[in-house]
């Protein structure tokens, strides 16, 4: 463990498998479905075996898209609670856009990354569900399956920019964040930044856990 | 067909009665749409339901099946009695003022009989014109005599009220007036109404009389002979019109000639007989031709034979018997016939009281069928007949025909129009064309009587069978349709010399020669000719008009001269001469079929029926007199139609006491008696009014076609875009019905009459399209059924033709299809 | 190359189905099994391999019976639903005679022409997983033929001909029997248009849309959704961008973490 | 918009045809169905079902119908042709179409295929026996007659004049009386 140096571990190996599969399946939906979506960039489909695969691909990415979104949200929605003093965080447009030094202390998410966790659920659960009906689009009354259609395209809008947010914040917006989810462990002051409470935690549960772990 | 198809379009009025051309002869309604649409005709749809040609109709008049006669004489007693009538015409070309014998007497006198009854038929001694001192039927034109036929028409069918009519038929007065109205409209000169009918007229006891009473109302009109008029018979099957020009009847040779009989021992003695006379100079009197055509016919079966020993070669029938349809199959069940050949037909589904023709087939030694699929005949031994293959010993061939893009040859419409087709591929499998096997059929036969001799084999031995040319190779090849259509055609078999009398020339001919028209065949034996009426089809250059293409259209009316050939003599519209005035102007100058062009000295436009001078002959060539005949002494059940009910009915006849017409042929009455054989006794049974068979079986039914499906389905059946559009028997019957016997959508329900107790199962169609009848106060029902059903091919179901009456009419014994009763319930 | 208009004049039609069968004969289509299903109506319903259709309906108005028969099948939309929705280029297009076609070799087996339809015209095979639907036989259009239906029609309920011809042939047949012109709304446009009898209403007719328009469900995600998914990430991007090199990635302090 | 081959093979080969990425419905080539019939044979025929007499194109390759719709120079149909009519195809290429000469044996239960020689042969014995054995020269009014009674010919509505001319006199010629056919039902 000592290659981790001053390191702390702050996901474990289920939570980055499951990320990754999340994101992954995500993003390729994503791609799939912009490929869909624009005849103009059929050239996905070309690449990916023609617009039949592609079908079938999205459609089992999809698959496990919902899986692991349904196993996250149960992993992640104790930690994304908003609590009382989320909402000074957002004020102060959390650190982000202007220059603020006394943010409120973070626990293990701030308010951010909670609202992006809401949003994904919200936009996941449409877009699943809307898929649903999409697979077998002829047994429900036709209204359904028209605003099914609707409602997974919109559903994409929100979710794609935030997904860019995402990645913009995990990794050029926030270096040395993306190691998170690579390989568990972030830097101390990367911790006490970002998750200063959250730390405070850690360190009180096993005092000088990390340093024994290192 | 008087008229044709493309016809049609210069009706004003177009009466669709006793047929469904919309299901049946779809194309049809194309011309029946020009009409209504470029010349605003009314289209008249009569029929007991409400079919998808009512569907589009302008007057929609129920009747219930069987009362055409009334229904019809309504609208004659509306003709006469308003004067909406062609009077001109009338007097001119019908023989309206021709004068009765006056010992004649009428169903106005007699309660719906005519004079001369003696037992079941009709002694016609009375039923004639009164005669000059010339031997020209004596005339009143002012119709007044009351012995005139106009006068006695007038009288028989002064009973027909709209009231009386309403409540014989079941149609709503108001309808019923309508139709008088609008159809009658048509007698102002210029105008003219045609009438399309089919199986609907003339699947009747009293079919016949059916399409008589089309006839006095035409002619009453004067639609006959012009655009847009006639009476036209919407034919079934692709060339039933041609191989009844072939003489496939019992009673006819080709050409229509009157088949001799055994006591016309000669051909001397059959022409004496079957000459008519007249002594009009005016009537041209056709069949005055006769002993030419018979002459030139038996030269064309047995060249090598003098004229009288190929009359002897034919097989004559007894004065007086039938050997139509159904005593084939009485005589069958009988045990009388051994063998039987069918050629592309279905009996065992098509022909009535089916369940009792199959047992007939089954008493056959053998039977040779010829067809494209295996059909319900052919295959009546099997299980699915629902008997025991081992029982039946009838040996069965069934030999694989081409179908029509197989082969070549030519197919006549019901507009007369003689029309060739070519082969597009050879016949699938093993199959050959009809001719082929006829071929093959008639030289093994001459060979085998050749080597074993047997009961008279001089008219096979002798037979003239020179088709087939010897090939290169030596050998003689398969016959081809066009050596055939050649000596249909006819030809010169020795040399001859002609006078042309309107042209005052003599025309010479060679043996071989085409023979250029039938005015040209000769009674001495010098001319051979297969059928008369198809002389004229090959010109003189042996190109063959049939295959004619050209579509052009010197009259404008739709004519075609060049496409194709119509029978007779190329002329389109027959009786046309009836379309002109006696001075030869056309009684409608918008739509003229023919003119005289006094400078010219000719008639232009159609071919004229008949020549010579405006005036000089009669318009009505086929009729000895000249006239068309509102008063038919020929007919054997009266001289005027008169309304009877049908045999199975269960109303009383309210015009007369003469329920059923007392001459026809009553083979339930025979099925009674105790020497009767089994099969016929039970197949020939009938639900007479007021017996007790007509309590258990209370329902009015009738058979139809659909568009989908073709006759007995022999061939439908077999082809699966068709089995897609209509794959079950259904029987349709009206909400009112479905209701009172608990009968629902979906539901399957049972048929039975009286001489199926077994029944058949079908669909349940309720729908609004039928009703109920009104009659004499109570509510009558009907249901109707397709009779495309049986056991094989693709699509099966229960066989109508299990169930309808073994009856026919008493002057062709056409089967009853369309009145018959039977019980209806949940299956 | 001109617009063609398929004219169904409905108070002329017979219903003797002769277009059924011409359009399966053309397009090679197989019979379907089926059963009795009540009516003459059969199939039951447009499929896979069922084009068109002749609807039929009784219907009884101030005491008159009416049985309407109607040809059914695809309206050629001047701004078809279907191939809006569709996903698969080549899949659905638009020809330039107005015919909207469909390629089985780029079908995907979707569905979403089908849903988007506002006439519920596109049927689809599960098996195949493939649509069909009625061509308006533009590849006999191409040989310069009329589509099979239309030569088959025995009545002349069925004719076709140039957009304006045909338009002109319409309103002047519908004043000729008093019958409506549908669709109606001016702003929707078929390439197949229907003169009904004005004895009846639109709605006596079995599965005939009275309001035809494209689905605003398809409007918002086609028109809204579609461009907003893209114009949306790349904005997100682009602000992303801008927020790191104006002000720079969120860096935790160095010192911090070397003081410790 | 006339669609080559070539066009087809192009638009086949790529799908990266252009299309518009915004919101319209561009208009785009369509893919070309073959041209089933520009290279077939015509043969004209005529409808073998009702009397109406409707003008059939045959299209014909390799020996085989290809595609048959009604002929629109004929001026009965200009082209129409109804449900039955247009299922012509399915005869000229249909499964079930006896291909084979059948014989049934007095009592058997099933077909047996045979050849034509054979058949023609047997019928043509049964014919000449059923006529020997039944002939009648004369009546009972002792009227010659020359006729065989015993012996049915039905059917040839469906058969070309030229053929049904030769069965009538075939049938007249064995000294038939029970001739008959559709015309009559």
């Amino acid at each position: 463990m000592s290659a981790h140096g001053d390191m702390i571990k702050v996901t474990d190996g289920i939570e980055r498998v499951v990320h990754w599969i999340l994101a992954g399946s995500c993003l390729f939906c994503l791609i799939t479905g912009i490929g869909f979506m624009y005849h103009s960039w059929s050239f996905i489909a070309t690449f990916l075996g023609g617009p039949y695969a592609m079908k079938w691909m999205h459609i089992f990415s999809g698959l496990a898209f919902a899986v692991s979104f349904v196993y996250s949200f149960f992993m992640w929605k104790k930690d994304c609670q908003f609590e009382s003093q989320d909402l000074q965080w957002v004020l102060k447009g959390g650190g982000y856009l202007w220059n603020v030094k006394d943010l409120p202390p973070v626990y293990k998410y701030n308010a951010g990354q909670k609202a992006f966790f809401w949003i994904l659920v919200a936009c996941a659960i449409v877009i699943i569900a809307s898929g649903v009906v999409m697979l077998n689009p002829l047994y429900y009354p036709v209204v359904m399956a028209r605003f099914a259609y609707m409602l997974h395209a919109g559903a994409v809008v929100l979710l794609g920019a935030f997904i860019v947010v995402h990645i913009y914040l995990g990794t050029a917006g926030n270096p040395g964040t993306v190691s998170a989810m690579l390989t568990g462990y972030v830097s101390r002051p990367w911790c006490e930044t970002h998750c200063p409470r959250w730390l405070a935690d850690r360190d009180s549960w096993k005092p000088g856990g990390e340093k024994d772990v290192a | 067909m008087t008229n044709h198809w493309n016809d049609i379009q210069h009706a004003d009025a177009i009466l669709i009665m006793g047929s469904n051309p919309a299901e049946n002869h779809p194309i049809s309604f194309k011309w029946v749409n020009e009409a209504r649409t470029k010349r605003g005709a009314k289209l008249i749809v009569v029929d007991p339901r409400f079919t998808r040609s009512a569907a589009t109709a302008d007057i929609y008049a129920r009747l219930r099946p069987g009362t055409d006669i009334a229904f019809l004489g309504a609208v004659i007693n509306y003709a006469i009695e308003k004067n909406r009538i062609h009077e001109e015409y009338v007097k001119n070309y019908t023989d309206a003022a021709y004068i009765v014998n006056p010992a004649f007497q009428g169903a106005t006198d007699l309660d719906g009989l005519f004079s001369g009854l003696t037992g079941a038929k009709y002694d016609k001694a009375t039923w004639a014109y009164e005669m000059d001192e010339n031997g020209i039927p004596k005339q009143d034109l002012t119709l007044q005599d009351p012995l005139c036929v106009y006068q006695l028409l007038k009288k028989h069918y002064s009973r027909y009220t709209i009231k009386k009519v309403s409540d014989i038929t079941g149609c709503d007065a108001a309808d019923l007036e309508a139709v008088c109205e609008t159809y009658t409209a048509t007698c102002k000169p210029e105008l003219s109404g045609t009438i399309m009918y089919a199986m609907g007229t003339t699947q009747h006891t009293y079919g016949s009389q059916n399409v008589r009473a089309f006839a006095v109302l035409q002619l009453l009109l004067g639609n006959i002979g012009n655009a847009g008029g006639g009476i036209n018979a919407l034919r079934g099957e692709s060339n039933v019109q041609g191989s009844t020009d072939h003489g496939a009847l019992f009673h006819i040779l080709t050409g229509y000639l009157k088949y001799p009989k055994a006591n016309q021992p000669t051909l001397a003695v059959y022409n004496e007989q079957n000459t008519p006379k007249n002594k009009d100079p005016k009537s041209l009197n056709w069949w005055g031709n006769t002993p030419k055509y018979m002459a030139s016919l038996m030269k064309a079966w047995w060249r090598d034979a003098d004229l009288e020993t190929a009359y002897s070669y034919l097989p004559k029938i007894d004065d007086g018997k039938n050997y139509s349809y159904l005593p084939i199959y009485s005589a069958m069940a009988n045990g009388e016939i051994k063998g039987m050949f069918v050629w592309g037909m279905n009996p065992a589904v098509g022909a009535p009281s089916s369940k009792m023709i199959r047992k007939a087939i089954a008493q056959l030694d053998w039977m040779v069928c010829v067809d494209l699929w295996e059909t319900e005949t052919s295959a009546f031994w099997q299980k699915e007949a629902g008997v025991n293959p081992a029982d039946i010993k009838t040996e069965v061939f069934l030999l694989p025909a081409a179908s029509s893009m197989e082969k070549e040859g030519s197919i006549s419409n019901s507009g007369r129009w003689c029309q060739w087709r070519y082969k597009a591929i050879d016949p699938v499998g093993h199959a050959e064309d009809d001719l082929w096997i006829i071929n093959q059929i008639v030289n093994r036969t001459k060979a085998l009587y050749a080597k074993e001799g047997g009961a008279f084999p001089d008219p096979i031995a002798n037979l003239t069978w020179n088709y087939g040319k010897v090939g290169l190779d030596g050998k003689i090849h398969p016959p081809s349709p066009r050596e055939v259509a050649k000596e249909i055609n006819g030809y010169f078999i020795a040399e001859k010399e002609i006078e042309d009398k309107a042209k005052g020339e003599i025309k010479k001919f060679k043996p071989g020669d085409i023979v250029p028209s039938f005015a040209m065949l000769q009674d001495d034996g010098s001319t051979v000719c297969g059928c008369w009426v198809y002389a004229g089809s090959i010109d003189d250059k042996g190109e063959n008009k049939m295959m004619k293409r050209d579509p052009a259209d010197p009259t404008g009316l739709g004519m075609f001269p060049n496409w194709s050939w119509s029978w007779p003599v190329n002329r389109r519209i027959v009786y046309n001469r009836a379309s002109v005035n006696v001075e030869g102007k056309p009684f409608s100058k918008e739509k003229p079929v023919l003119w005289w062009s006094p400078l010219k000295k000719a008639w232009l436009g159609d071919i004229p029926d008949g020549n010579g001078d405006p005036d000089a002959i009669l318009p009505f060539i086929m009729v000895p007199h000249g006239r068309g005949m509102l008063f038919a002494a020929g007919m054997s059940d009266g001289p005027f139609p008169e309304h009877y009910e049908p045999l199975e009915s269960v109303v009383k006849n309210t015009l007369s006491n003469s329920q059923v017409s007392p001459v026809i042929t009553r083979w339930d009455e025979k099925a009674k008696e105790e020497t009767c054989n089994p099969i016929l006794a039970a197949g020939c049974i009938a639900a007479l009014y007021g017996s007790e068979e007509a309590k258990e079986f209370p329902t009015i039914c009738s058979t139809y076609r659909v568009s989908e499906h073709w006759q007995t389905g022999q061939m439908t059946r077999w082809i699966p875009w068709l089995n897609e559009l209509v794959p079950n028997q259904f029987v349709e019957m009206s909400e009112e019905f479905a209701r009172e016997h608990g009968i629902t959508f979906g539901d399957k329900v049972k048929l039975t009459s009286a001489r199926n107790v077994e029944g058949i199962t079908a669909y349940a169609m309720i729908t609004k399209r039928l009703k109920p009848f009104r009659i004499q106060g109570k509510d009558i029902h009907m249901v109707g059924i397709t009779w495309h059903f049986g056991y094989k091919g693709l699509a099966t179901g229960g066989n109508a033709n299990d169930l309808t009456p073994f009856i026919g009419d008493p002057n062709t014994m056409i089967p009853e299809y369309k009145a018959f009763l039977v019980k209806v319930e949940k299956a | 190359m001109a617009e063609y208009i398929k004219l169904i004049d409905v108070t002329k039609c017979t219903g003797c189905r002769g277009c059924q069968v011409a359009c399966k004969q053309w397009n090679s289509l197989p019979a379907v099994d089926t059963m009795f299903t009540g009516s003459l109506q059969n199939p039951k319903d447009l499929n896979y391999n069922t084009w068109c259709l002749i609807r039929f309906d009784e219907v009884e108005k101030d005491g008159k019976l009416n049985w309407l028969m109607r040809h059914d099948a695809c309206m050629h939309c001047e701004t078809p639903a279907c191939a809006k929705a569709c996903p698969s280029p080549g899949a659905l297009t638009k020809n330039e005679n107005g015919s909207v076609v469909h390629n089985p070799a780029y079908c995907i087996g979707c569905r979403s022409c089908i849903v988007a339809c506002p006439f519920d015209i596109p049927r689809n095979d599960k098996a195949l997983e493939k649509m069909a639907k009625c061509s308006l036989c533009h590849d006999r259009i191409d040989d310069g033929k009329k589509p099979a239906c239309v030569t088959a029609c025995p009545t002349g309920c069925l004719t076709f001909g140039t957009k304006e011809e045909m338009l002109k042939a319409a309103e002047k047949r519908a004043e000729k029997v008093k019958g409506v012109i549908y669709p109606a709304n001016p702003h929707y446009e078929t390439h197949v248009m229907y003169i009904l009898p004005g004895t009846v209403g639109v709605e006596d007719f079995s599965h005939m849309n009275p309001h035809p328009k494209m689905p605003a469900t398809l409007y918002w995600w086609k028109n809204l959704f579609k461009p907003f998914t893209l114009i949306g990430i790349a904005g997100v991007a682009g602000a992303a961008f801008l927020h790191y090199i104006i002000k720079g990635p969120h860096r935790v302090h160095e010192k911090k973490e070397g003081g410790e | 918009m006339n669609i080559s081959r070539r066009n087809f093979l192009k638009l086949a080969g790529g799908t990266l045809a252009a299309a518009g990425v915004g919101t319209g419905i561009g208009v785009q080539p369509a893919f070309a169905l073959p041209k089933k019939v520009r290279y077939a044979q015509e043969v004209t025929t005529i409808c073998p079902y009702c009397g109406v007499g409707c003008g059939i194109i045959a299209h014909v390759s390799n020996g085989k119908v290809i595609n048959t719709e009604g002929d629109p120079d004929h001026p009965i149909n200009k082209g129409a042709l109804c449900s039955k009519g247009g299922s012509l195809y399915q005869i000229a290429n249909n499964d079930k179409r006896n291909k084979k000469v059948l014989y049934r044996a007095p009592g058997a239960d099933a077909w047996k295929e045979v050849e034509w020689d054979w058949a023609l042969d047997k019928i043509t014995a049964n014919l000449k026996k059923t006529r020997d054995a039944s002939f009648k020269l004369t009546n009972a009014n002792n009227e010659v007659v020359n006729r065989c009674e015993s012996i049915a010919a039905i059917g040839g509505a469906a058969l070309d004049n030229e053929e049904v001319y030769a069965l009538t006199k075939m049938n007249r010629a064995l000294g038939l009386v029970y001739v008959e056919h559709q015309a009559r039902i």
